[in-house]
């Protein structure tokens, strides 16, 4: 298993109630299945509009392989401007 | 020229303005979004950004490239507050410039609507009917 | 509300900003425009502006009324410069406030098409290839 | 007749080679015949990409009846902004 620490901003750190937290997946785990991840430990995750996951500091598409030592972040519908 | 800044301190107009301002250009656009008091019928008092500094200037500066590449424009200022916020202050200014005045609109425009889209900041409402991160509920 | 001006004088973003300003907006567009180095291929080296002033100021104010009318804003500031300006220096300032964003631009770009259009201010511009009062000729 | 004071601006002063020029045009006549007027005294004025004449700060149509102590002023094509 590889270890991620998920870091969360804005609506995403008040459901977790933390600034980041930790999950482990399987080698070759992508963002989908993280995504499912956090719905599971948090489901209060499904009563935002959306979320998407940024990985790098840039958007992640589904399909991605999730790597060790990845900057993970949950991104809540943003409201800039 | 590309400038992108995310401050936790006030932002100076003259400053993004001086930024663009070039001797080949007669046209400037300047956007400024402030903190209104209202919001979905309700009295807003105060509001608080959170950022996700890093990528938020990343997804900046790119937006300032594709924009230089769509418009005929010489340069791009995108300066955002972060922190506590008063009614009446600068979230957001946006400063373009370029020789006609019609792709300095156009520009100017297409940066604060894609800077709404995809950039990683957040607005969080204090109201009378209580707080509430924007967008983020159905 | 709307504000007219013509001035000798050198013309303040800030003061057109800070008159447009409002609480129940949350954005401003700003137009400026500035002495350009060159045009129709030329270097300009300077220009004077002439004005006939109680005229322009009439249809000045008539185009803000105008725009108010058409688009939902809450202000408009004109601030117009006549007489000798150099390279870079503003010639015109437009501010508008509205609500929303997309009234704001579409608003500010409509004021200084109508400006260009009807408001009796003209330009001469001194280039190496003699003095010009701009769209006099065909 | 009545006579009348029209004030230039910009390439119209140029053309006049002053501030204002005088011209008497008989009681009744509209803006129409000043601009005949003027393209007769001023032949230079047809060079011109076109021009307008505003009366009492306003542009005014060609039907326009002028009156004694009317503001008259050529406008030459406007290049302001």
């Amino acid at each position: 298993m590889i270890n991620h620490t998920i870091l969360t901003f804005a609506a995403a750190r008040e459901i977790v109630g933390a600034a980041s937290f930790k999950t482990d997946l399987a080698p070759g785990a992508t963002v989908s299945d993280l995504r499912a991840r956090i719905l599971e430990a948090y489901p209060a995750f499904g009563e935002l509009s959306d979320f998407a996951i940024a990985r790098n500091e840039a958007y992640a598409l589904p399909e991605e392989v999730l790597v060790e030592g990845d900057e993970l972040v949950i991104i809540p519908p943003v409201s800039g401007g | 020229m590309i400038d992108v800044q995310i401050s936790d301190q006030p932002l100076s107009i003259d400053t993004c303005y001086n930024t663009v301002q070039d001797p080949s250009c007669g046209g400037i656009c300047l956007f400024v979004g402030t903190i209104r008091n209202h919001n979905q019928g309700e009295d807003v008092s105060r509001l608080e950004f959170d950022s996700y500094d890093g990528m938020a200037l990343k997804e900046m500066r790119k937006i300032g490239e594709e924009v230089l590449e769509l418009y005929d424009l010489k340069s791009v200022v995108l300066h955002h507050r972060k922190g506590a916020l008063d009614i009446g202050d600068v979230a957001v200014i946006i400063a373009v410039s370029s020789v006609h005045r019609k792709a300095a609109f156009a520009g100017c425009e297409w940066v604060i609507d894609r800077l709404k889209e995809r950039v990683p900041i957040w607005k969080k409402e204090f109201r009378g009917d209580g707080s509430f991160w924007i967008n983020a509920r159905p």
